[in-house]
């Protein structure tokens, strides 16, 4: 199959469907079921007219503060009208509305901030197309890069687009994507893998989730022109298991597109063969790093291991892997179709392209956003998340989860990138950002972290096993405001140990949401000392 | 003229290790080339005849160029490389990992029958831990005394895993692994029953010689009695790999 | 020289081990598919039992230990089967802002259980979760499956205390 | 440093089986070197029995367990320039800390009824009350040198108090270990 024929299929998918005018796209991801989306579904395919009219489950739009949110899109490109907090007794009104004056009382503005300040690239088809189908996918241009690559273009001219586009991995650590797949292409061997690691462990992150739930093929036909840049023919998709219907959805997508020949042997009737499985994890935040996430796909306990060598050099069993994470696969098919040069052209300097970020706390609207890098962080947290509720004023807002750090109202102003955030002692991370408002306890947030860590440690290096507990002992004790000074000294030398002695990230970076607090909020932690000794 | 001689494989380097100049082949690790030139980097699961686990960290080192601090037993050495292995940073580090230990669990050196002939209590030593800043945490462990020659005793583990290497990878029985994570983490035979019922086991007593602590010994000895013997290991770790 | 595998013989006639032989077959009995076994026999029976682990070993020819090690490890593998209804607080950072530890604290308070316990008459087994990932309806909680969003401890109190 | 320039010492025992204070008269003769340059000031060995306002250094032997080993500890603290953990009991609680692994009133039925077939009952009088934790000294004050050992040798002891004499902070670690 060449691009043309792949057009033409597209084509006649968009084809069968002239006659329809509207679509009705009802939210259909986790947020939104558990708020009692599949009713209103079910409603709104009662009640929608029988002809002229399509009523589908669709990923993520975002907003899942308000949701379940279903969308009235007329298919001649126009705006689409957006409902808020729909039940399934609104089903009717939102039927008969069709084509005629919309429900104004559940009516979502179109102009809000929330949608209006987004740029979508990894989104884009989320809260559009149905994720488990797969004519959905193709009808919007989907596996076009992936075909482009195949037949199109060589390995290197794959790799020169990706290096060009200045892609970082989105995992958290911000390695350049380009770079990482050179090194792999660059290993002699006969057998390569492909990893995405999707074991999202971040509490309160939950951007992969809704990408895989929403677009699933996105990721797969990532992971394909991955493969094929770096010459590797088996991938693995390593998901928690805590997220039921991302997996469920990406097995079908895995199914359906092997089925249609793109994926498996000679895809696409080339020479490129590219076989993908799905492991689950089993409730182990440590195998988000990336040897111990090889361990668990070998069935062994996610422990980590000295690197290097690194996973390009000597990975799953032994053989060269690249592992990336859900997100940078979902960036890599917009950036073939659309150049490298177009996505450099987004986002700063040094970080290029969009970021999605899972907005939760204390904020009004929550739910998922994507950004381009270098947005201010106050644009996020006031305009499109839309400020603290109840009239309470912010305090900080956390990012990079256990390994990150918190920002209080003085940063509000820098830009959103790699370097800034690590500038202030916290990290992009893979996007989990909680706001909190006042009444929330620095060194308890701290203390949650370190107790995160400890809990999460897999045990195996000293310092990380046995100082997580210790440090957590410690925040317990000024917590409680039966801290002293020693305390805080002997947290403070620990919190440099564990840092600079552990194995692996987790460990190294366990320390990071204390150093941050005691560097924006240390007289928080002062407080609770001057309490004892008073 | 004879022809000149084939290529070896392995090259060989020169590095420098507390400004002193080493030779090595490039497949050594920096512990390797550290021994064999008489510097002694502190380890505690790292032992010669078994594989690499990288888990105590008492072995990392600094090396010219790289702010990471990196486990001389895991990493090989380069050309040109410029390792410090004692800096005043290390040392520090290094005596609160060896408080970490005793701190997590009970290692009572008076009463222990390793006493004198213990990895542990000479590592401390050596590392200036005169005392432990850290609380102790005097969490109650297990001692599993149920096999006919030998004695587990949780109190003493350090988790080094020497036990597990040796009976997977010299004895073949891989009787031993770690089970639970965290601070939770214990060495267990089998699933976790007690030794002495275990079906898998050999009563070797290759796990109670290689174990650095007086968490594996012999019965039937008192305070300072049990020594323990490595001299096999690398004699059957050749035998094993074929070298 | 050669030393014969034998596969063990299915613990018992129960149909539900058919759906533990199947995941092993699939992945054509590899050491490497341990996890996914233990999967399949959490999926089939609710929890690991020794005769499961045993039964898993020696198809998939693992030691039992390296097993134990590895059902241990991970957080969602049971060893012990749970009570008739399961109660998943979730603990991730957006709940716990919003109040989790108090939901906790309630149930803890009212039925003397903390997180991974179960009542001694097994009824209910308390269970905390690492972001369920429905932090815009914080402080949530998974009660027999079902999704109870922007949950009070009252609330939640009550809900269990309705339960048969 | 002269003659009449003599080093005061106070010791201490807490909670601990005074093998360390025997350990310090197992210096033997060189206990008469040691009576020229030193003034034992208050010690179980000694008959005095009030400590000075000022003494130069104060030695501990044993753990804090109980109420009085809490208060002695600080008393010396209060009084000596320089604090002396003796011993391991001292230094890290050694064999009196292993009760800490148990709830306190399963200490005192294991040991006062469990164990007892005459008149099983819990002390009250006249006793110190134990502490819930036993703690090393420097749980509790602060210290300045430590000296581990289960004794520490009686050269060790004559090591730091003549380097200490000398005018120098000793380094036991190097004599002398946990457990040694």
């Amino acid at each position: 199959m060449n691009l043309d024929e792949l057009n033409e299929m597209a084509e006649g998918v968009r084809a069968a469907d002239t006659g329809i005018a509207h679509e009705v796209r009802v939210c259909m991801a986790a947020s939104c079921q558990s708020s009692g989306a599949g009713p209103v579904l079910d409603g709104l395919r009662e009640a929608a007219p029988s002809t002229g009219c399509r009523v589908k489950g669709v990923g993520c739009m975002g907003l899942c503060s308000a949701g379940p949110l279903v969308a009235v899109a007329p298919m001649d490109g126009g705006e689409p009208v957006l409902y808020r907090d729909v039940k399934a007794e609104d089903a009717q009104a939102i039927a008969c509305s069709i084509g005629t004056a919309p429900v104004e009382r559940l009516r979502l503005p179109n102009d809000l901030p929330f949608f209006s300040r987004q740029q979508k690239i990894v989104l884009e088809n989320s809260g559009v197309i149905d994720p488990n189908s797969f004519k959905g996918y193709i009808a919007v241009g989907g596996y076009s890069a992936m075909v482009q690559a195949l037949t199109e273009m060589t390995p290197a001219e794959v790799l020169a687009e990706v290096t060009t586009s200045g892609l970082r991995g989105r995992g958290g650590g911000g390695y350049p994507t380009g770079l990482k797949w050179s090194t792999v292409a660059k290993m002699p061997a006969e057998q390569k893998f492909v990893i995405c690691n999707a074991d999202e462990g971040d509490p309160g992150a939950f951007m992969d989730r809704a990408i895989l739930e929403s677009d699933p093929h996105r990721v797969i036909e990532g992971m394909a022109i991955a493969a094929y840049a770096v010459g590797a023919t088996r991938g693995y998709v390593y998901v928690r298991a805590e997220y039921p219907l991302a997996v469920e959805r990406l097995k079908t997508a895995i199914r359906k597109a092997k089925r249609s020949g793109f994926l498996g042997a000679h895809i696409c009737d080339t020479q490129f063969s590219f076989e993908v499985e799905v492991r689950l994890g089993a409730g182990a935040f440590v195998c988000g790093e990336e040897t111990a996430l090889m361990a668990s796909i070998e069935g062994l306990r996610g422990q980590p291991r000295p690197r290097p060598p690194y996973p390009a050099e000597a990975g799953l069993w032994g053989h060269p892997t690249l592992i990336n994470n859900v997100e940078t696969f979902a960036n890599i098919a917009p950036i073939l179709l659309r150049g490298g040069e177009w996505f450099a052209g987004i986002g700063t300097e040094r970080s290029k392209g969009t970021k999605v970020f899972a907005l939760a706390g204390t904020i009004r609207n929550t739910g998922l956003i994507e950004v381009p890098m270098g947005t201010r962080l106050r644009d996020i947290i006031e305009v499109i998340g839309g400020g603290i509720p109840d009239g309470r004023a912010f305090k900080a807002v956390q990012t990079g989860g256990p390994s990150g750090g918190c920002l209080p109202a003085a940063h509000l102003d820098i830009p959103v990138d790699y370097d800034s955030l690590r500038e202030l002692g916290t990290i992009m991370g893979s996007g989990g950002m909680i706001v909190m408002d006042e009444t929330s306890s620095m060194v308890d947030v701290a203390r949650y972290f370190m107790e995160f860590c400890m809990t999460e440690s897999c045990g195996k290096c000293i310092p990380c096993r046995a100082g997580t507990q210790q440090m957590h002992d410690i925040l317990k004790t000024i917590a409680k405001g039966r801290g002293t000074r020693a305390d805080l000294a002997l947290l403070e030398e620990l919190c440099e140990v564990v840092q600079a002695t552990s194995l692996c990230g987790l460990g190294q970076t366990a320390p990071n949401p204390v150093l941050s607090t005691l560097r924006h909020f240390r007289v928080e932690y002062e407080d609770k000392l001057a309490a004892t000794s008073a | 003229m004879p022809l000149p001689a084939p290529q070896p494989q392995v090259r060989v380097v020169t590095l420098k290790i507390d400004g002193q100049d080493v030779s090595a082949r490039e497949d050594e690790t920096i512990i390797e080339v550290a021994r064999e030139n008489r510097v002694p980097i502190p380890s505690l699961c790292y032992l010669e005849g078994l594989s690499v686990w990288g888990a105590c960290r008492l072995c990392v080192v600094e090396i010219a160029g790289t702010d990471r601090l990196l486990a001389a037993c895991s990493t090989r050495v380069t050309e040109g490389m410029q390792v410090i292995t004692n800096s005043e940073r290390l040392q520090r580090y290094r005596r609160t990992i060896v408080e970490l230990l005793f701190a997590e669990r009970n290692h009572v050196c008076s009463v222990c029958v390793s006493n004198g002939h213990c990895e542990l209590q000479t590592l401390a030593q050596r590392c200036g831990v005169d005392h432990v800043k850290v609380p102790y945490r005097h969490a109650r462990y297990e001692v599993d005394s149920s096999h006919d020659l030998f004695r587990l005793d949780h109190n003493r583990c350090v988790l080094c895993t020497r036990c597990v290497r040796v009976c997977d990878e010299i004895e073949g029985a891989h009787t031993w692994d770690v089970m639970g994570r965290g601070t939770d983490c214990r060495v267990i035979t089998d699933l976790a029953r007690p030794w002495g019922d275990s079906g898998s086991c050999t009563s070797c007593g290759k796990c109670v010689q290689v174990c650095p602590t007086g968490a594996l010994v012999r019965h039937g000895t008192s305070v300072g009695e049990m020594t323990k013997d490595l001299k096999f290991l690398p004699y059957l770790s050749r035998r094993r790999h074929g070298q | 020289m050669s030393v014969t595998r034998h596969k063990p013989p299915t613990p018992s006639s129960d149909k539900r081990w058919n759906l533990v032989n199947a995941a092993m077959r699939r992945n054509g009995y590899a050491d490497h598919a341990l996890i996914e076994a233990l999967h399949s026999v959490q999926e089939a029976f609710g929890y690991l039992d020794e005769t499961a682990l045993v039964y898993v070993a020696e198809s998939l020819d693992l030691p039992l230990s390296k097993v134990f090690g590895v059902a241990t490890f991970y957080h969602l593998f049971m060893l012990k089967p749970k009570g008739r209804h399961a109660c998943v607080v979730c603990t991730g950072t957006a709940c716990y802002i919003k109040g989790a530890g108090g939901l906790i604290e309630g149930i803890e308070g009212r039925y003397g259980i903390q997180p991974g316990e179960t009542t001694e008459d097994n009824a209910l087994s308390l269970l905390s979760a690492r972001c369920v990932g429905a932090c815009g309806l914080a402080p949530a909680v998974v009660l027999d499956g079902d999704m109870l969003g922007k949950q009070t401890s009252e609330d939640l109190l009550a809900r269990l205390g309705g339960l048969d | 440093m002269s003659a009449n320039d003599r080093v005061s010492v106070a010791t201490a025992w807490l909670d601990g089986c005074s093998g360390c204070h025997m350990s310090f008269l197992d210096m033997d003769e060189r206990l008469i070197a040691l009576a020229d340059k030193i003034d034992i000031v208050y010690s179980p060995l000694v008959d005095a029995k009030e400590l000075p306002e000022q003494v130069d250094v104060g030695i501990i032997e044993g753990s804090v367990s109980s109420e009085e080993d809490l208060h002695k500890a600080q008393l010396l603290r209060k009084h000596c320039r320089l604090l002396i953990s003796l011993g391991d009991c001292a230094v890290n609680g050694n064999v009196p800390a292993m009760r800490n692994q148990f709830k306190l009133d399963a200490v005192f039925d294991r040991a006062y009824r469990e164990n007892v077939s005459f008149q099983p009952q819990r002390p009250t009088q006249g006793v110190p009350a134990l502490l819930e934790r036993v703690r090393p000294v420097h749980g509790v004050v602060a210290v300045d040198v430590f000296v581990p050992g289960c004794p520490p040798s009686a050269d060790a002891i004559w090591y730091v108090l003549s380097e200490l004499i000398e005018g120098r902070i000793p380094d036991p670690s190097q004599v002398t270990k946990f457990g040694a």
